[in-house]
């Protein structure tokens, strides 16, 4: 087993071997490459459980770390092309795997008649071998190269059906997006290496700037400002406020590629990366004061947007984004555990959700939401894997998510116990924002699957190779969350799975309350630079980013019973008995009307509480999404290219090009008067050069 | 003697010889002028032959002034030619009609 | 002022009187003579000079068949003869230049050799010169050798009428002054033209091939 | 073959397109095929031997001059024939003879009116022996001589085979390049007094360096600059481009910018930085501002584009400065950026430059409206190839593209000698605006990929017999597509190749 460590590339290479088969015989294969795909994800799967089983069982451990030298780059620096193992990968390469071989399997008949089956099957294994070299890589260059692959498979995947324009659009504007954020990404990595230069030879070994980080040898600016570029690229890649734009439209692609990109994997490379880098961030306050305040606001606002839709998996995207946003806020935080467990537990029940949501679309042939309804007689496997699923997205207690998403809540309080705003505004958005994804999620469910079938077609339930993943994947929703949990205290847990040593050290956290201050997020008080509270919250020897042993928080646990319960009272009240005539989502009336329209005690919460969240906030969200930001980057689109147009025209064809041109004709000018010169007469040339020997001679006369 | 005198008339003859050049029309006669600047440099070489090798067996400056008679010979003889064909083919000597040169 | 100054001064201006002859006479023959005249004049000079053989060498060359070779010149090309005929517009220039090229270089050599004198001496033998020809300068000798018979080739070469071509002929051929170059398109027949001319009698073949 | 004593063979390999040349000239005219075939065996046996150098080139030594030549050549000014290789000069010149094979067969089956193979070919094969002479000569002479022996094949190809504006544009390039070139002879004349009049050669000038007053490295170094910045082109220098590009035929095109335009970024590098140290560093935050600006103005001016040529042509001023900014860096990382970004862009737009070409015998146009979209869908093979190749161009990681413009970025983070004391501010705002162009880039590919690619194709040619790939086409590309993909994932073919040729011109800037 030990061993198996050692070969964690092959988990990496495997997808890449089978998406080159896959593109040069694949057609030729009786299930048209699909069996290629699955057997390498297979082996992949395989060894993925045993390298997580044995970082796991053996948990907290040194990582493992291998590279070659793979380039030289000048200045005698080196790009390694390597592998770094612990638990952190191990964790990710598990979800990836797993949720990828899940997809390969479900899309066999979801994709069934396809015409483009064979290179989509190439594609999916493609992506998978991206987000792995990402997922692996031990430097952050081998990172961002696994980084832009994610985005061109992302591009090429959400571009499936490339006939239609909107699709092309979609797959444009999501390449373009995340490309946009990538800016940040390369110049902040490009900025942290420099900082590395003179302390080693290899400037992106991943390790190393940790360790630099938090040996104090990186200036604060670069710290500053390389984390900050680098939250840039993770903000456009994990959909955070404003960047999260492309990832409702990315829904375009098919079903399977929506779970296994912008659910599961793809859009958590930006919260991995945060993650991977977190002993750098974590030397600032500012840094970790962006990140916590971007996530908090994406994990509200992104939610609120899900209410209003009636894509199906438009209301996925937007519960995907507000999830994203919960990850982000956890780093921002210091819940490095906390957001990994998300991370972890979302990818798991997120596919579920997808997935099953895809099996309904297959179904009933539409996306919407209004087109189904009483699926629960028709479709039963779908419709209990796709509750799991829900229950545990929107944390009902006991299941995965109802434990990771406590975590971000805990680490939050714990936060604010060390005197930081952020701390606060994590713990309290997020139960508010718990509160909205239960109550959209439950409005779909009603809507799918209570109430009158409303489609066209009669519904089936799917086949075995659909329902299959569903059901694997639903138990994992339920028993991810166990790794962590107070069910089982005991260690090894997820918390020591993914610890790394560095976490451990006394240097997390270095800034004093002077500093905090200047940069805004202390809140009353304490300090959390090496004693204290933090420390004290958590029950456990020196300062750390990780908590200890995983206990019950009654109150909380009681706080988001009643949240939950409470949000599905509402969504009940207005969805259980089918799609109302009018979709109080829908019916967006300035709040005096709403307060006068509805009657009696349940309506009191609804009036004081739901309706400005509903009808005010989430259509400003809303608008402001599709018309501000969106708008935005449409209109620097039109900006950019009306520039172009007009940089074109003017500057360069008139002004320079003039210039040039201008040059030749007044040659041309000059010429057409001096050649008259010319006469053609030897005579006069001849008195012309006596005439310059005058000149000379004098000339040479008076130099004398 | 005076070393100006020979001198001047050198440079009376040249200046001669550079009006004829400019001034006469006869491709010939042109010629004829160029002869008399070449010999303006004959005086000067042979004057200054006597001013710096007196009783010397050093005889530069009268080596000069016979090698250019002779190319003034092999000038003259090409020169001529020239004129003729040039009458042959234009009918004409004067210089101020062949400017094919001109723009 | 010695006795060779007085001579000099004479035979000076006798030459100086031949140059001057020579630019500005009307009669094409009297400008000739005049050359003449001043190159006799100069041969005069070397002798003053005490350059006995350069004097000899400079009678027979120029006086003797340079002179003569412009007056067959003048003859052949049958010129004018008139003031308007042989002078261009060019006087005016050519006066000023020459002028005042002569009083700067005159200026400049009375400051720079005013005061140095040639005295009295014998000039180099004739021993002394063969010695010189054919010792030291012997290379630079047999290479004027050499363009002499080159300028011979090449006069008799430029000199010499085309086969089949008459003077009526060249006239018609010859280029104007101002003509436009020969159209590509028109250069082949013309040259087919030309080529049959010159294979056959003038007037015999030449019309029908035409 | 040994590296140290077989200077021959470069010699040899060196003139063979020229003898070649020569040979073909002899051929009558009318044998048409026969020349096309014999122009192929000629590249390809000039290729053979440079595979055979490239394959004995001693590569523990790649920073020390092997092959060389070094004879007594015009006594008078004392320049000599002086000819060598080392790790900088050994992918380009390796290119040189690749570039050359596959467009001979191309030109088998493709040439464009008023054919003429013979002459058409000959002038190629002269063309090759200039290129590849600028990058393996060592003698200041030599170098100017075979840099400006380039001008005039180029010339009669665009002026003879090229589009409807072919007299503009060649003139235009002509006139361009010679103008800059003319400022190049007088800061290498004022170099070799400077130096003290007795040596042109590259490496002694190099290690005599650096010579002179501040002023004269000033404006020898302007010089030089203006000579080479017009042939990269660096913008405001780049207006030949788009015009030579479009209307020059495809050959034309792919060897311009394949080859022709890494003589100006050689030169700097070969030339500019080291003999001339003091001057390169007072223009190098210059040279980046220009760079950058070239890189975001050129993307720009490609979202403008119509004519899918042009858009290559002007994706071109982007890329070269990316180049630009990794010499502005003035460290070695920038140098062995510079150079990767030469060869990737030679590679990868050259063959963008053969896609446009067989782009237009298709569809007669190269209007991206007239094409209307669907090449996926109509011709299947040439639409993935087209797509490969523009996301190469865009800077995907995993191909060619990408490690020129990585390193250049991260090279201007922290430029060499003191510049980062007195820059740091400008090279972060450069590295800054020249990723911002990546993302432009990216945005213009995209969006000629939607507009030529995806979709439906249109009416007009949804009926009409359109050949996908033919054979000799892949003949011709196959080895550009793998060497993309080679040097993507393997950067190591050249970094590792130059880097110890790059760490000894560094050594001489002080």
């Amino acid at each position: 087993m030990e061993a198996l460590l050692e070969y964690a590339y092959v988990v990496v290479l495997l997808p890449l071997i089978s998406a080159a088969a896959i593109a040069a015989f694949g057609k030729q294969l009786p299930w048209k490459g699909a069996e290629l795909g699955i057997a390498a994800l297979g082996i992949g799967w395989l060894m993925s459980v045993g390298i997580a089983w044995q970082t796991f069982m053996n948990s907290p451990m040194e990582p493992v770390e291998e590279f070659f030298r793979w380039s030289p780059l000048g200045g005698g620096f080196v790009f390694e092309l390597g592998m770094l193992v612990d638990g952190l990968t191990a964790m990710m390469l598990l979800l990836v795997t797993t949720v990828s071989l899940m997809v390969h399997i479900y899309s066999r008949e979801y994709m069934k008649g396809e015409v483009r089956f064979t290179y989509f099957y190439a594609m999916l294994s493609l992506f998978t071998f991206s987000m792995l070299v990402l997922v692996i890589a031990n430097n952050l260059l081998q990172a961002v190269i696994g980084w832009e692959l994610v985005g061109l498979c992302s591009f090429l995947l959400i571009g499936f059906y490339w006939e239609e324009k909107s699709n092309q659009d979609a797959a444009n504007k999501a390449f373009l997006t995340t490309k946009f954020g990538d800016v940040g990404l390369i110049v902040g990595v490009i900025v942290l290496s420099a900082g590395m230069f003179g302390l080693t030879d290899t400037p992106f070994n991943i390790i190393e700037i940790n360790q630099a980080a938090t040996d104090g040898l990186l200036s604060t600016s670069t710290i500053v400002l390389g984390m900050l570029l680098i939250f840039l690229g993770c903000i456009s890649k994990s959909g955070q406020m404003p960047l999260h734009v492309w990832l409702p439209d990315a829904m375009a692609g098919p079903t399977p590629v929506s779970a296994l990109i912008h659910a599961a994997t793809m859009v958590t490379a930006g919260v991995f990366l945060l993650a991977r880098l977190f002993p750098v961030l974590a030397q600032s306050a500012l840094v970790m004061g962006v990140i916590a305040i971007v996530g908090v606001i994406t994990l509200f606002f992104g939610g609120l947007l899900a209410l209003v839709q009636d894509d199906l998996k438009k209301i996925l995207a937007y519960s995907t984004i507000s999830q994203l946003g919960y990850m982000v806020a956890a780093i921002g935080v210091g819940g490095y555990t906390a957001s990994i467990f998300h991370l972890f537990t979302h990818g798991f029940f997120k596919a579920l959700l997808f997935l099953g949501a895809g099996s309904l679309i297959h179904a009933v042939h539409s996306n919407n939401i209004s087109d189904m309804g009483g699926m629960r007689k028709a479709m039963p496997h779908t419709f209990w894997t796709f509750i799991i699923g829900s229950l545990a997205l929107a944390g009902f207690p006991l299941t995965a998510g109802f434990f990771s998403k406590d975590e971000i809540l805990i680490a939050g309080e714990i936060w604010a116990g060390g005197g930081f705003l952020t701390g606060n505004l994590v713990y309290w958005i997020g139960l508010a924002a718990a509160g909205v994804t239960t109550f959209y999620m439950a409005r779909a469910c009603f809507l799918v699957f209570a109430g009158e079938n409303r489609s066209h077609h009669p519904p089936h339930e799917s086949g075995k190779q659909m329902v299959g993943p569903l059901m694997l994947l639903a138990v994992l929703s339920v028993a991810s969350g166990y790794l962590l949990s107070p069910f089982s205290p005991d260690q090894p847990n997820f918390e020591t799975w993914t610890q790394t040593p560095i976490l451990d050290g006394d240097a997390v956290y270095p800034f004093t309350v002077d500093e905090t201050v200047a940069f805004g997020v202390q809140g009353d008080g304490v300090i959390a630079s090496s004693g204290s509270v933090l420390a004290a919250e958590a029950g456990d020897g020196p300062v750390s980013v990780l908590h200890g042993v995983p206990s019950w928080h009654p109150d909380l646990l009681a706080i988001v019973l009643v949240i939950f319960s409470l949000a599905v009272f509402l969504a009940w009240r207005f969805y259980g008995k089918g799609l109302p005539e009018k979709d109080p989502m829908l019916q967006m009336g300035p709040v005096t009307r709403a307060l006068v329209a509805k009657y009696g005690f349940d309506d009191f919460g609804y009036r004081y509480i739901v309706v400005p969240v509903r009808d005010v906030l989430s259509r400003w969200a809303t608008t402001s999404s599709n018309t501000y930001i969106d708008g935005a980057v449409a209109g620097v689109g039109k900006a950019t290219k009306s520039a172009a147009m007009a940089t074109y025209r003017t500057i360069d064809q008139k002004v320079i090009d003039g210039a040039v041109n201008g040059s030749a004709l007044s040659a041309a000018w000059w010429s057409d008067r001096l050649k008259r010169i010319q006469s053609g007469d030897v005579q006069r040339y001849a008195g012309a050069i006596v005439a310059g020997v005058i000149v000379l001679v004098l000339a040479f006369a008076a130099a004398r | 003697m005076s070393l100006i005198g020979p001198l001047l008339l050198a440079t009376f003859l040249f200046c001669v010889g550079i009006y004829g050049i400019i001034a006469r029309r006869n491709a010939v006669l042109v010629l004829m002028s160029v002869e008399l600047m070449l010999n303006a440099v004959n005086i000067n070489l042979v004057a200054f032959q006597n001013v710096l090798f007196p009783g010397e067996e050093a005889v530069s400056g009268l080596m000069f002034a016979l090698f250019i008679i002779g190319v003034a010979a092999a000038e003259v003889g090409v020169g001529l030619a020239i004129v003729f064909n040039m009458f042959r083919n234009r009918a004409t000597v004067n210089v101020d009609d062949v400017d094919l040169m001109r723009w | 002022m010695t006795g060779l100054d007085v001579v000099f001064v004479l035979v000076g201006l006798l030459t100086a009187a031949g140059a001057v002859l020579t630019v500005t006479s009307k009669n094409l023959v009297h400008a000739a003579l005049a050359l003449a005249v001043t190159l006799a004049g100069i041969a005069g000079v070397f002798l003053v000079l005490h350059a006995d053989f350069l004097a000899l060498v400079q009678l027979v060359v120029y006086v003797g068949a340079v002179a003569v070779l412009f007056l067959f010149g003048l003859m052949l090309t049958r010129a004018p003869i008139g003031r308007e005929a042989l002078d261009s517009q060019n006087r005016g220039l050519a006066l000023a230049v020459s002028g005042g090229l002569f009083v700067v270089l005159s200026t400049l050599i009375v400051l720079a050799f005013g005061d140095v004198r040639v005295d009295a001496m014998t000039g180099p033998g004739i021993d002394v010169i063969g010695i010189a020809i054919f010792a030291v300068w012997v290379l630079p000798f047999e290479l004027l050798s050499m363009l002499l018979l080159a300028a011979l080739i090449g006069a008799i070469v430029l000199a010499r009428r085309e086969d089949g071509e008459s003077g009526e002929e060249a006239e018609v051929t010859r280029i104007e002054v101002g003509d436009p170059p020969i159209n590509e398109s028109d250069g082949p027949p013309a040259e087919v033209a030309g080529d049959g001319q010159a294979e056959l009698p003038a007037g015999s073949g030449g019309g029908g091939q035409a | 073959m040994d590296p140290n004593t077989a200077g021959w063979a470069l010699v040899v390999a060196l003139f063979l397109p020229l003898v070649g040349a020569g040979l073909l000239s002899l051929m009558p005219a009318a044998m048409d095929q026969q020349i096309r075939r014999a122009a192929v065996v000629i590249t390809t046996v000039a290729f053979a031997l440079v595979a055979v150098i490239t394959a004995s080139f001693d590569y523990g030594r790649s920073g020390e001059l092997q092959f060389t030549t070094d004879v007594s050549w015009i006594t008078a000014i004392d320049a000599r024939f002086s000819l060598g290789m080392d790790g900088i000069s050994l992918p380009l010149f390796f290119l040189t003879y690749l570039l050359p094979v596959l467009c001979a067969i191309y030109t088998t089956k493709h040439l464009p009116s008023p054919g003429k193979p013979k002459a058409f070919l000959g002038l190629m094969m002269v063309l090759q022996t200039g290129m590849a002479g600028t990058f393996v000569a060592f003698d200041l002479v030599l170098f100017f001589i075979f840099f400006e022996l380039t001008l005039v094949p180029m010339f009669f190809m665009i002026g003879m085979w090229g589009g409807p504006r072919r007299d503009y544009a060649s003139v235009k390039f002509f006139l361009y390049t010679l103008f800059g070139s003319v400022f190049m002879l007088v800061a290498f004349l004022a170099i070799y007094f400077q130096a003290g009049a007795s040596t042109w050669s590259i490496m002694e000038l190099s290690e005599m360096a650096p010579f002179g007053s501040s002023t004269f490295q000033t404006w020898a170094f302007l010089g030089v600059f203006l000579g080479f910045a017009i042939k990269v082109p660096v913008w405001p220098f780049h207006t030949w481009l788009p015009d030579a590009h479009t209307e020059a035929p495809t050959v034309g095109s792919v060897l311009l910018a394949g080859v022709l335009l890494k003589m100006g970024t050689y030169g700097f590098i070969r030339i500019g930085l080291p003999i001339l140290p003091e001057g390169a560093l007072r223009f190098a935050p210059l040279i980046g501002v220009l760079a950058v600006i070239g890189i975001v103005y050129g993307s720009l001016c490609c979202l403008a584009q119509t004519d899918v040529k042009r858009l290559i042509a002007f994706s071109s001023v982007g890329h070269m400065g990316f180049v630009m900014l990794g010499i502005a860096a003035m460290n070695e990382a920038g140098i062995q950026a510079a150079l990767f970004g030469n060869i990737a862009h030679g590679i990868i737009t050259g063959m963008l430059f053969f896609l446009a070409g067989s782009l237009h015998e298709r569809y007669h146009s190269r209007e991206i409206s007239v094409i209307g979209g669907g090449m996926l869908t109509k011709i299947p093979k040439y639409g993935v190839m087209f797509a490969y190749v523009a996301i190469a161009s865009l800077g995907l990681p995993g191909l060619a593209g990408f490690w020129g413009e990585f390193t250049a970025m991260w090279a201007a983070i922290s430029p060499g000698l003191g510049l980062a004391d007195s820059y740091q501010g400008l090279y972060l705002t450069l590295v800054i605006f020249a990723a911002i162009g990546t993302v432009l880039t990216a945005g213009y590919f995209l969006w000629l990929l939607q507009r030529v690619n995806l979709g439906k194709p249109p009416e007009r040619w949804a009926n009409e017999p359109l050949d996908d790939v033919q054979a000799i086409e892949w003949v011709s590309w196959t080895p550009l597509l793998i060497l993309i993909l080679a040097l993507g994932v393997y950067p190591r073919l050249l970094f590792g190749v130059q880097n110890d040729a790059v760490a000894n011109l560094v050594s001489f800037l002080g």
